[in-house]
């Protein structure tokens, strides 16, 4: 079968899963539908790994399927990296359903909507017209709307979070509506080749205005700053296996958006729309990590490091246009292979974390770190593969961040001094962004796992946790598999994201990136040897730990109670908890945070010196929010207090509405006309 | 003087005209602000000297020889002065803290380094190149005498962006007129010797140089 | 050598927990070294001419320009027999608060190290017969317990580890944790609240451990016998295995018990 | 030659740098001991006490805390481990190590993290208020500490076109002259103040404390007792002997065994070995006049740790 074929196969059985979601009964409906969409994201992954090993694009047309335009859909290397990232999240966050759905998510509109949000994930990177993306986007967009609003008769934070996260997802879809018609109105087509061709033909002015209007609305569905709002509302809300495919896969498809317009479709821009990426990402990544680091809930704090991740590969997206503007290619290139190398890897991690939160959700009913704890005896396997992720995340060595931030790190090493003033003063200023978000996310998974894990349990519910159903752990324990095999030979990887790079960027000449057991960049002085690392760090492990065996004298391991000062009776409670254990962060950035702290003392009536209780509250309010969108809202609603006055309820008053909006029409008519 | 001995000897002094000037954003004793000041003119005497020597201008190697006596040891000496006498010599609330100032003192190096892009791609000499050093060390002056609160502080920040306009001039122009630069320097001195005896008559009036408090005046 | 001693309480205000803390002080004065007799103003502990770096519970001052170098710490100080107590701590509140930096310059501190000399007196002579496990012969590290103590001992202990007697040198330490002692080194009587953790402290202790009861009290109540707060001797505890007698004991006392253990 | 004798040649350098980290970093922190005793005017322990240190602690009882997992008795295998193998990547001893090719300086950097933030687990792990404390605070100063420290290895890596640290050492020998080049000198005082806070020396942490509200790294590690303790100690005494030798290789390579013959690494030893030892004597010498800055404080240090870092980067691209 041809990968045209494949491709439209694939697309037919998430639609197939979308319906049997919703017709089979509740007994059969999670498993049959889990096993069409694995089979989904198995045929479109084969389809796209085979674009991605010849380098030739998968074409399909259909012009009944759509009316007025029909539907295109050509699979480019570029886009089957995508596709795959998809399914590796996918296939998991499918299998973990499957044990999940005994805790909700087994309603009929929830599997169907699954179906089809996997679906639309899985085929929005191959759409190749206008029509067929904006629909498919559209689908993705409502599948996730309904999937996050699963528990929303239970919670009223599940409808807010829905209505966050429709409106900013709506209004994101406008703009990239808007970018679409620029240039659709210029190039009289609507399929993106016909866009390629006459998007170089465009005034400097439109085609700044249709990357602007992209990267508005594509940087509202990755959670860039300052449009990542929705972010921390709606990912805790969604059900588990939603949050894990909507933070791994649905955001990185923003980041692919971006790609698509300033690669693809515009063909790079001047260097001042990627200091803009640049500094998005930077501040994104900066302004993700902190927040990650200040959270208390495990899923926010997930989110918010989803924020800070599309940061990062802004950030490397940013300078790849940098160094393609300024005519360093090869580097471009580079730089281009770390952003889809990093959003690859916080797929993988990312997902196994937010699986991992689910768990724990499940086994405890807490989200909460101040009130988890001790998880890692309880659960130990669950806990395992969220210490796999953990470290993932913070980029240690050997886990597949590493290769990520190495690459990135590297790309911007080589940057420096080309000779060009702004790529001179972007990258320190990237490189010191990329530190520190390194050690805040440290501080931030540091907290997660220690505090959530490790340590004593802080409620009954941690206490009483029991390790979730085999499903669960499978799909989580897959993702934490490819965070090893991605950090230990990420020359698995690499190639496919070399061979999309050179399909997107037609100017790199030679490849970027040599490969055999040690990574070589082409051109520059830098060699890395993950499995080498890997493999030195494990025997220096056995050798330390078996010298630390033989030369001990007493075998024997006593088991003590912790020390705490001579104090007799240690409790939980003593432990640092998760706001206790950010609070030197806290006060760090404090100006750039502005917690809110209050203390409530009350006395004895007898003596003012005789305390009676004391509560101590800190919170730390996402400042973007209360800062851009409050007065926005406010200003929304004042007007909607006006339109109120228009609608007294009177028949009459409504019917007259009718007759006067008529009036100006037919007026209009005839003046123009 | 072979050309590297020379190039590296500017760079450094250069750059530790600009490192005096962090460490004055750096510091919050007074002291230590002062010797940072003098630490500074001593560098600049020596980029003088180096010019001079290089480029075999006896004007200029008498120009350093002035810089050092004026800017390494009169200024710093009478500036110690006023801080002998302040009980709490500290700058202990600046206006924008710490951290934060050296973060935005990186941002103005940074600034100055582009900003004078334009004028090092037109040098050819070594020193044409060292120029976004002196706009630096400017800037930052600038911006100490914009958030810091005591007189004493206020007096340095002034000092510092004179420094970095010599430095300006002396690497732009390979030598300044002799004249120009006395003036220069006595105008500063003069400054000083002004601002010392304001500042002992604020402190016998309101006991402290914290400029904040000439705000009370105003009722 | 010694030439007198002076012993008080003060309250500091330490920079790096930004609370008060308080200090016990024992304040040992020596003769200065010779050809150097100059005496100056107590101006000298003022600005920059001191030098002070907090360690834990150790405040140490080293102050120039007094004709010698005073090197005060919380155990054992070297000071100027002529200025009182209160005098000397009411400057050095002062210098806690007005440090001028952390720094001086490299000069006066090489001045300052060469004015100070060597602090320690040689104790010659070998140590006592071997009376612990062998495994801390060379190496011991102390976890001190205060169960009951009027705080006579801590000053003898802390001048048995200061410079004076720097029991260092033998290899002995005072550690923040019973998980890295060998063993305990108890002082005072037992009192009815530190009998549990003084065993939960013993039990945190890994072995091979030993216990070192200082002081009267500890070996068998001193003046506290029969107090209705006291529970009875170290030794009605846990089991001691080296008693040092004294009330309190000579910090050369403690020294010889330490390097019975040590064997150094 | 042939393969086997080159893989074995490899492999006996890689022993000799890890034996004199390993050994000399434990010699170093008696030295830094015994030279601020003597500025102190006391005698001291012995320069070998900390070798008698771990030595009897390798004979002693292993406790564990009651709700302590895995993380807690893996943690130190672990921290050893990772500085072992940097000290095998990094050119110490020889400007030709094991594993050279890939001894990125952000790998280094990165490996030594890895140590350290499984540290800061294992004391969480353990469950109690000082474990939590410390590894709050350290992993908070290694967060500040990251930018100054990879913009520092920018400043470096930039006259040598890469931040692979043996061709940073090689082409310091093609041209000493960055040796003295602004950017070098800043990127190189930058290093130290990182080198000072990672390493927990005054004045960022105090490592003879006994006050647990003042610990930092010592908080972490609180509950730790014999052998496990032992190969924390160890680790610590490692990793300061290896950021030593990494920042005197980057003054002054000279000495450094470019070739894999015996006398060539004995005289890359000695010569290692007197260079450390005078920076450790200087370091040990400063320490004592400096008190530990409040833990609020030490942004400012980072910062400036930073700002110099950036001073670096623009001298050396001002100075192409």
């Amino acid at each position: 079968m041809t990968s045209g074929g494949l491709l439209t196969c694939g697309a037919l059985l998430g639609l197939a899963a979308a319906l049997v979601g919703a017709a089979l009964p509740r007994r059969k409906r999670v498993l049959v539908t889990a096993a069409l969409v694995i089979a989904t994201c198995v045929v479109e992954s084969v389809a796209a790994i085979g674009v991605l090993a010849t380098g030739h694009p998968a074409q399909w047309h259909s012009s009944q399927l759509l009316p007025m335009t029909g539907a295109t859909l050509a699979l480019t290397p570029l886009g089957a990296m995508f596709v795959v990232l998809v399914a590796l999240v996918a296939v998991p966050a499918t299998l973990y359903w499957i044990g999940y759905a005994r805790h909700g998510m087994s309603a009929r509109l929830t599997a169907s909507s699954y179906a089809l949000f996997v679906a639309a994930l899985l085929t929005v990177p191959a759409a190749a017209s206008v029509a067929t993306f904006m629909f498919l986007w559209e689908i993705m967009a409502l599948t996730s709307l309904a999937l996050v609003l699963t528990d929303q008769s239970r919670r009223a934070a599940a409808r807010s979070a829905g209505v966050w996260y429709g409106v900013i997802t709506h209004i994101g879809a406008a703009f990239i509506l808007a970018a679409f018609l620029i240039l659709a109105a210029h190039s009289g087509g609507q399929s993106f080749a016909a866009l390629e061709s006459h998007a170089r033909a465009l005034a400097p002015g439109a085609r700044a205005a249709v990357f602007l209007l992209a990267l508005v609305g594509f940087g509202s569905k990755a959670g860039v700053v300052p449009f990542h709002v929705w972010l921390p509302k709606a990912h805790p809300e969604a059900p588990s296996p939603v949050s894990a495919l909507m933070s791994g896969a649905m955001v990185a498809l923003g980041v692919y958006g971006i790609v698509l317009f300033g690669d693809v479709l515009l063909g790079g821009g001047p260097v001042w729309w990627w200091l803009i990426v640049l500094a998005l990402g930077a501040v994104s990544a900066l302004f993700g990590s902190l927040h990650a680091a200040n959270s208390t809930d495990l899923k926010r704090l997930l989110a918010y490091s989803t924020t800070d991740n599309m940061g990062l590969a802004l950030l490397a997206l940013g300078a790849s246009g940098l160094f393609v503007a300024t005519g360093h290619h090869r580097l471009g290139a580079l730089s281009l292979v770390a952003a889809l190398f990093i959003l690859m890897s916080h797929a993988m991690f990312k997902g196994a974390l937010f699986l991992a939160a689910g768990s724990v959700q499940v086994a405890t009913g807490r989200r909460d770190l101040d009130e988890l704890g001790g998880l890692l005896r309880r659960m130990p396997q669950t806990g395992a593969l969220f210490l796999i992720g953990a470290a993932s995340i913070c980029a240690l060595p050997p886990f597949n961040g590493f290769v990520g931030e190495w690459l990135l790190f590297q790309s911007l090493l080589h940057g420096v001094k080309l000779g060009s003033t702004p790529g001179d003063i972007a990258i320190p200023v990237a490189v010191a962004a990329l530190a520190l978000t390194a050690g805040l996310t440290i501080v931030a998974f540091v907290k997660a796992a220690g505090v959530g894990f490790l340590g004593r349990p802080r409620s009954p519910g941690a206490e009483a946790a029991i390790e979730v159903p085999r499903s669960m752990r499978a799909g989580t324990g897959l993702l934490g598999a490819m965070c090893v095999v991605a950090g230990v030979a990420p020359m698995a990887i690499l190639p496919a994201a070399e061979r999309a790079v050179r399909a997107t960027l037609p100017d790199v000449g030679s490849t970027p990136l040599a490969h055999g057991v040690q990574l070589q960049l082409v051109g520059v002085r830098a060699v890395l040897a993950p499995t080498v690392l890997a493999a030195s760090l494990v025997v220096a492990v056995l050798l330390v730990a078996f010298l630390r065996q033989a030369l001990t004298r007493r075998r024997d391991v006593r088991v003590a109670e912790a020390w705490g000062c001579g104090r007799e009776l240690v409790t939980a409670r003593m432990q640092y908890t998760a706001t206790s254990f950010a609070e030197p962060v806290q006060r760090v950035f404090d100006d750039v945070l502005r917690p809110v702290r209050d203390i409530d003392v009350s006395h004895v009536a007898e003596s003012r010196y005789v305390l009676e209780s004391m509560s101590y509250r800190s919170r730390v309010d996402d400042r973007i929010e209360s800062a851009l969108y409050t007065p926005v809202i406010t200003t929304v609603r004042r007007w909607g207090q006006f339109a109120r006055r228009l609608q007294p309820g009177s028949v009459h008053r409504y019917l007259a509405y009718g007759l006067v909006a008529l009036v100006i029409t037919l007026a209009v008519v005839a003046v123009l006309g | 003087m072979n050309h590297s001995a020379y190039t590296s000897v500017l760079g450094l002094s250069c750059g530790v005209i600009v490192l005096c000037a962090v460490v004055v954003l750096w510091r919050r004793s007074l002291r230590a602000i002062v010797r940072a000041l003098a630490v500074q003119g001593m560098a600049l005497a020596l980029v003088a000297l180096t010019l001079g020597l290089h480029g075999h201008d006896d004007g200029l190697v008498v120009v350093a020889v002035l810089v050092l006596v004026a800017k390494g040891a009169v200024v710093p000496t009478l500036i110690t002065r006023i801080v002998r006498h302040d009980v709490a010599s500290r700058e202990t609330q600046p206006l924008v803290n710490v951290p934060a100032s050296l973060v935005a003192a990186g941002v103005l190096i940074f600034l100055a380094f582009a900003a004078s892009r334009s004028i090092t791609a037109l040098a050819s000499s070594a020193s044409g190149r060292l120029i976004p050093y002196g706009m630096a060390a400017m800037l930052i002056g600038f911006f100490a005498l914009a958030t810091r609160r005591k007189a004493v502080s206020q007096i340095v920040g002034l000092l510092l962006v004179d420094n970095g306009i010599a430095l300006v001039a002396f690497l732009a122009t390979a030598g300044v007129p002799l004249i120009v630069e006395l003036g220069a320097s006595l105008d500063v001195l003069l400054i000083v010797v002004v601002l010392q005896v304001l500042a002992t008559q604020m402190r016998l009036r309101l006991g402290s140089v914290d400029l904040d408090q000439l705000a009370e005046l105003h009722d | 050598m010694l030439s007198g001693v002076q012993r008080g309480c003060a309250v500091l205000r330490t920079r790096d927990v930004g609370h008060f803390l308080i200090a016990r002080w024992t304040f040992i004065t020596v003769p200065s070294p010779p050809g150097s007799e100059r005496t100056r103003r107590p101006r000298a502990f003022l600005g920059r001419r001191v030098v002070w770096s907090l360690l834990s519970r150790e405040c140490k001052f080293h102050v120039r320009g007094l004709g010698r170098t005073l090197c005060a710490d919380a155990g054992s100080g070297l000071l100027n027999p002529e200025y009182d107590i209160m005098t000397i701590l009411r400057y050095s509140s002062i210098m806690a608060h007005e440090l001028v930096g952390p720094v001086m310059s490299l000069a006066s501190a090489w001045r300052t190290v060469r004015g100070t000399r060597r602090v320690t007196e040689s104790l010659p002579g070998n140590p006592d017969a071997a009376v612990g496990p062998s495994e801390i012969v060379g190496s011991l590290q102390l976890r001190h317990v205060d169960a009951g103590s009027c705080n006579g001992c801590e000053l003898e202990i802390t001048s048995a580890f200061g410079p004076v007697y720097d029991a260092e040198r033998f290899g002995a330490r005072l550690v923040a944790s019973p998980r890295h002692a060998d063993g305990l080194i108890v002082t005072g009587p037992v009192t009815h609240n530190m009998a549990g953790p003084l065993r939960t402290t013993l039990e945190a202790t890994p072995r091979p451990r030993v216990v070192i009861a200082l002081g009267d009290c500890a070996r068998d109540c001193g003046v506290f016998r029969g107090g209705y707060g006291v529970v009875g001797a170290v030794s009605d505890v846990i089991d001691v295995d080296v008693t040092i007698p004294g009330c309190p004991p000579d910090p050369a006392a403690i020294i010889g018990a330490l390097r019975g253990l040590t064997q150094r | 030659m042939s393969t086997t004798w080159r893989a074995l040649g490899e492999i006996v350098v890689a022993a000799v740098q890890v034996i004199v980290t390993g050994v000399g970093g434990l010699v170093l922190v008696g030295l830094m001991r015994k030279v601020r005793a003597r500025v102190e005017g006391r005698v001291g322990a012995p320069i070998l006490q900390p070798l008698r240190d771990v030595r009897k602690l390798m004979r002693k009882e292993r406790l564990r805390p009651q709700f302590a997992t895995w993380i807690f008795p893996l943690a130190p295998v672990v921290f050893v481990a990772t500085v072992s193998v940097a000290a095998v990547m990094a050119p110490l001893v020889t400007s030709r190590p094991a594993l050279g090719s890939g001894a990125d300086l952000f790998v280094i950097v990165y490996l030594l993290l890895l140590g350290s933030t499984i540290l800061a687990l294992a004391g969480l792990d353990a469950g109690t208020a000082f474990g939590g404390m410390g590894s709050s605070r350290a992993v908070t100063i290694g967060a500040l500490a990251e930018p100054a420290l990879l913009v520092t290895i920018l400043a470096l890596s930039i006259s040598a076109h890469s931040s692979n640290f043996p061709s940073i050492i090689r082409a310091t020998f093609v041209d000493p002259g960055v040796i003295i080049s602004p950017a070098r000198l800043f990127a190189l005082a930058a290093l130290l103040i990182v080198i000072v806070a990672e390493s927990g020396r005054l004045p960022v942490d105090n490592p003879v404390t006994h006050l647990e509200l003042t610990m930092i790294h010592e908080a972490m590690i609180l509950e730790y007792t014999g052998p496990d303790l032992a190969l924390v100690t160890l680790g610590e005494a490692m990793r300061l002997a290896l950021l030593l030798g990494v920042f005197v290789n980057l003054i002054l390579p000279w000495g450094i065994a470019s070739s894999m013959s015996v006398p060539a690494l004995a005289l890359g030893v000695v010569v290692l070995s007197a260079k450390v030892v005078a920076v450790a004597v200087v370091l040990g010498f400063v320490e004592v006049f400096l008190a530990k800055v409040r833990l609020f404080r030490l942004p400012e240090l980072l910062a400036g740790a930073f700002v110099l870092a950036l001073l670096g980067v623009v001298s050396g691209v001002v100075a192409k």
